[in-house]
């Protein structure tokens, strides 16, 4: 019913879906349909083969040990080091800082930068759209330090509601802000907003981990202060995330994590930081992770930013005309309707089919999609809904998966008729 | 992994469609007590009426899924005029009916012997053990019942 | 030449050399004899395997999603946490956080647990021979809060000096110190300083990134507070470590960072924290090293913990005797001359050969040992020394690689004569 | 990976065997600046004394692996006498000689030239970019000559 509208895609999408082992299983007797990619995506074989080869040739603790492999492991890291500079526009990759995730990046902001630059009587500036990541180092900062925290509020078209921006912008010392919203799908004007927060003397820190591996990224471009990504949710290990920042602002910012590597000295009544980026990476860090995320940004690289972000433009077009051709005023999807203005990120409500319900049953039909609240209650609060069913795209999804999960979303009538 | 129909039981079906008790109570007398599921936003709140050691009324606000809140209506109706003793055992039971398979983080599997006449329709919830996930959103409504029977106990005219 | 001291091994190393497909590999044309376990330890293909197994059958997100995919990468992360809890004994696993590094660990209770309980006129008890991870995370909260930092001194037999224990321990509120040092092997009387610590009103937290992989471990028996340690270690892989603390601590601590799965509830003006250990472990967690992790406290209990610590005391005994005595006054080796008061790491002076060089010198054998001050400048300074050379060794070494490492000693004249 | 003769040429056992200018000077009039590698442990200390726009003197302190001892070493011969345009000259015809394998971290691979016969004993040291992780060994008594020197530009009377 859907062949009508089949779309032009750049990615070749069957090739794609071999190089990711994972696919080839089944669940309840069904193929996998995985479709929950903004949660964490699937590693292709050049991912795995990569973090198995570093591990079976070249590991050992990185830091500048002198034997070979010890040499090997250590350009093995900042080689990754590089790609995610490149990968993300970065002008070095002295600024680019690697955490265990993007949560991560985001605290260390708060207890770094923040910490030392917000007290009573600032205010920052966030919106009602951001994931807790976003939300909670804040908040717990602010109970200990007394500052303001201020939202942007989300329009009924669920982009960002920017008819106060200048009177909410004035005067705040920082706007942390998602690039693209993990519910709505919404993209969020970073460059607009980037210039605003600087107009107002603030900084701008951007959550892009659900932008920069779904869209080519520039922090350049952005004119953007601090941003933060993580490595699982772009064909990368868990276990790694990034905060880049302007070097300035690196090199002022006091160090967050003590230990290992972050330091030039140790006395015993006091020590001195090691330089950037290594003064903010404190201890062993996720080497074998940086060698697979490094594989997976060239993986992505391969594939061309510009292509991914068509394909998923394309994907979610179909995806929003099938669904609801098929389901008419049974479904809603949230978020922007326009593709050009979205992510791939489709939270819906069908019939009155509890998210939970509407996921357990297409899990019945092999179909990954997340229920719940997305680590996103205030905005949730907004919409009015206690918990979404989102379904979300990525380069190995095609058509036949936005089928599979409309064929199982009829399927849901069996127990809520 | 077990069929749905282990999961979605006609009574079970029918609690959600038609929850029983819905409503709240005025505070006080009454007390009330929240739960949140963390993850997936499930929210409760329960409103007990206890009087001489008896849960005299109890009436029950929610949004969840349909394992959550056939619960917590199953919960009011066992509940109801019933003594407070009587109340915690029903709660002990179900929930040891329920952590059968929970993840070893709950401790040692303490065997609690399950008295499916004694729970009665909620004996029906013992096929979401099998969904590990789901436990949590049948198990929401019994904790906060928890929460509101200590809290009348500390309330109570010593 | 040493064949006179063969020594009867618990561990059948040949096999065990087998599991490790790194060791397989040549370097400058010989054969990789690794002997720097003690910065990072090599993988076994038990560990390699369950993290691609892992990866192509069961990989999704964590956190109680409701498909199957997602149920199993759920069960395979918390069976790592069951398992870690039952690895060192700890009486339940709701007291096992997972963490990036022990560094993390660290730095975890010393902002959540430290920043709260210590202030002005408030002191804790380090020890001079501490990594830089047990005591830079303590001078840059003391920098804040003013507490004072004491240090048991590293006696001339490279043991804790315990005769000042009573007036040092006097009044402070904390005693951290390593299990084991990475530096001189030696193994601290943990149980005796926990029953000090107790007795002084004071918490204890051990560091037991060189212990857990190398001895069998009872935080019980210890009578430990907290106690921390890292899994790329114990043959496990890089960015994950663990804080087990008991569970009334963690109960009362608050959260250190903040973000997705360890609220209870988020509002735009408030939130309130999950329960234990979820309340420390904010964000997307370590999943795929988790279960790494977990397949390489598999593999060490089925060697055994306390076979693996006979293994150890022999091989240091052969590593002693062997370098004592083709080398005598020409070499140093640091730490408790006795193997059964130490571990397996040899920090050695070679003649006037700087342990950079005759690193760098031994790769060209193929055998790997760290040069540098190992994170611990105090202690290098209390030694008198800059920088040492370091060979420590695990379950994949025995007698062929202390043979190898001295002979490749005795090369080291052709430069520095 | 380069054999070990390209690292430990004859020239520098000897500088490292015995290096020159070792000891301090009075501060002030001369300056002294500080340098360390923070991941192995080396620390030199370099005391300069200028005058009229020229390095009369320099004298080191330092502990460290033969690569560092003997940079160190050749550098006090190098620098000494010399006009502090000239030393800054060296210097960064030093450095760059270093940095044209180091990693792509320090920015882009700017070439400059290297005029080796200025250079003189010092292009022994070239064998060392091929052992990457000695490279911060050589070039640290030069980042420390470098603050030294900006140190007595800005104690110099204008
Ligand atoms: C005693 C000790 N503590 C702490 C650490 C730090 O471990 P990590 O870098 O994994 O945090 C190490 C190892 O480097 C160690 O040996
Ligand atoms: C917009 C956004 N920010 C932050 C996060 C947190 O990522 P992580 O759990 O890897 O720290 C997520 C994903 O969960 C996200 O979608």
């Amino acid at each position: 019913m859907s062949a009508d509208h089949r779309i032009c895609d750049p990615l070749d999408v069957a090739t794609i879906k071999a190089d990711f082992p994972i696919l080839a299983r089944q669940v309840h007797g069904r193929r996998l349909v995985y479709l929950d990619s903004a949660a964490s995506s699937q590693k292709p074989r050049q991912v795995l083969d990569a973090m198995q080869d570093f591990s079976v040739t070249s590991y050992a603790n990185v830091h500048r040990g002198v034997y070979s492999i010890a040499v090997e492991a250590d350009e093995g890291f900042e080689a990754a080091r590089d790609a995610v500079a490149r990968f993300i526009g970065a002008p070095s990759s002295r600024s680019v800082v690697f955490t265990k995730n993007v949560t991560e990046a985001i605290n260390l902001v708060a207890h770094s930068w923040g910490r030392s630059n917000l007290g009573a009587g600032d205010s920052i500036l966030l919106t009602e759209m951001e994931h807790h990541a976003n939300i909670v180092p804040w908040l717990m900062l602010a109970e200990e330090k007394g500052f303001e925290i201020r939202y942007l509020p989300v329009a009924d078209d669920h982009t960002l509601d920017l008819t106060d921006l200048d009177r909410l912008i004035d005067g705040v010392k920082l706007v942390s802000v998602t690039a693209m919203s993990n519910v709505l799908g919404t993209l969020n004007p970073i460059e607009r907003l980037a210039a605003a927060a600087h107009a107002a003397g603030a900084l701008i820190l951007v959550d892009a981990a659900q932008w920069v591996p779904h869209l080519p990224t520039d922090v350049v471009a952005w004119d953007a202060d601090f941003v933060g990504f993580t490595g699982h949710k772009l064909l990368g290990p868990s276990g790694i995330g990034v905060l880049w920042a302007r070097e300035e602002l690196l090199e002022a910012m006091p160090a967050f994590l003590g230990g290992g590597a972050m330091i030039r000295d140790v006395r015993l009544d006091g020590w001195t930081p090691n330089e950037i980026p290594w003064k903010f990476e404190a201890g062993t860090p996720p080497i074998t992770e940086a060698v697979g995320l490094h594989a997976a940004i060239d993986y992505l690289t391969g594939l061309g930013m510009e292509a991914v972000r068509k394909h998923e433009v394309a994907l979610t077009g179909y995806a929003l005309r099938t669904l609801n051709e098929r389901f008419g005023d049974d479904i809603t999807i949230h978020g922007p309707s326009e593709p050009a203005q979205r992510g791939g990120v489709l939270s819906l409500a069908f019939r009155d089919v509890h998210p939970h319900d509407l996921s357990q049953i297409l899990d019945q039909h092999g179909v990954c999609v997340r229920a719940g609240h997305h680590c996103a209650k205030p905005l949730m609060r907004r919409l009015g809904v206690g918990a979404t069913a989102r379904a979300s795209l990525y380069v190995y999804n095609d058509e036949s998966d936005v089928d599979a999960l409309a064929d199982a979303l009829e399927a849901t009538s069996t127990f809520f008729g | 992994m077990a069929g749905l129909e282990d999961l979605y039981r006609e009574i079970i079906l029918d609690h959600y469609r038609s929850p029983r008790n819905r409503g709240a109570l005025e505070v006080p007398p009454a007390v009330r007590s929240e739960g949140f599921n963390p993850l997936c936003g499930d929210e409760i709140t329960v409103y007990l009426a206890v009087a001489d050691g008896v849960v005299e009324d109890v009436k029950i606000e929610a949004q969840g899924c349909s394992i959550s809140q056939s619960s917590a209506s199953m919960l009011s109706m066992a509940v109801k005029g019933k003594p407070v003793d009587e109340v915690r055992d029903i709660s002990r039971q179900f929930l040891a009916m329920m952590h059968t398979h929970e993840s070893s983080l709950e401790g040692d599997d303490e065997q609690v012997a399950v008295d499916e006449k004694a729970l009665g329709d909620l004996a029906a919830l013992q096929g979401v053990v099998k969904f590990p996930p789901r436990i949590k959103c049948a198990t929401l409504a019994w904790y906060t019942l928890g929460q509101g029977l200590d809290e009348a106990a500390g309330a109570a005219p010593t």
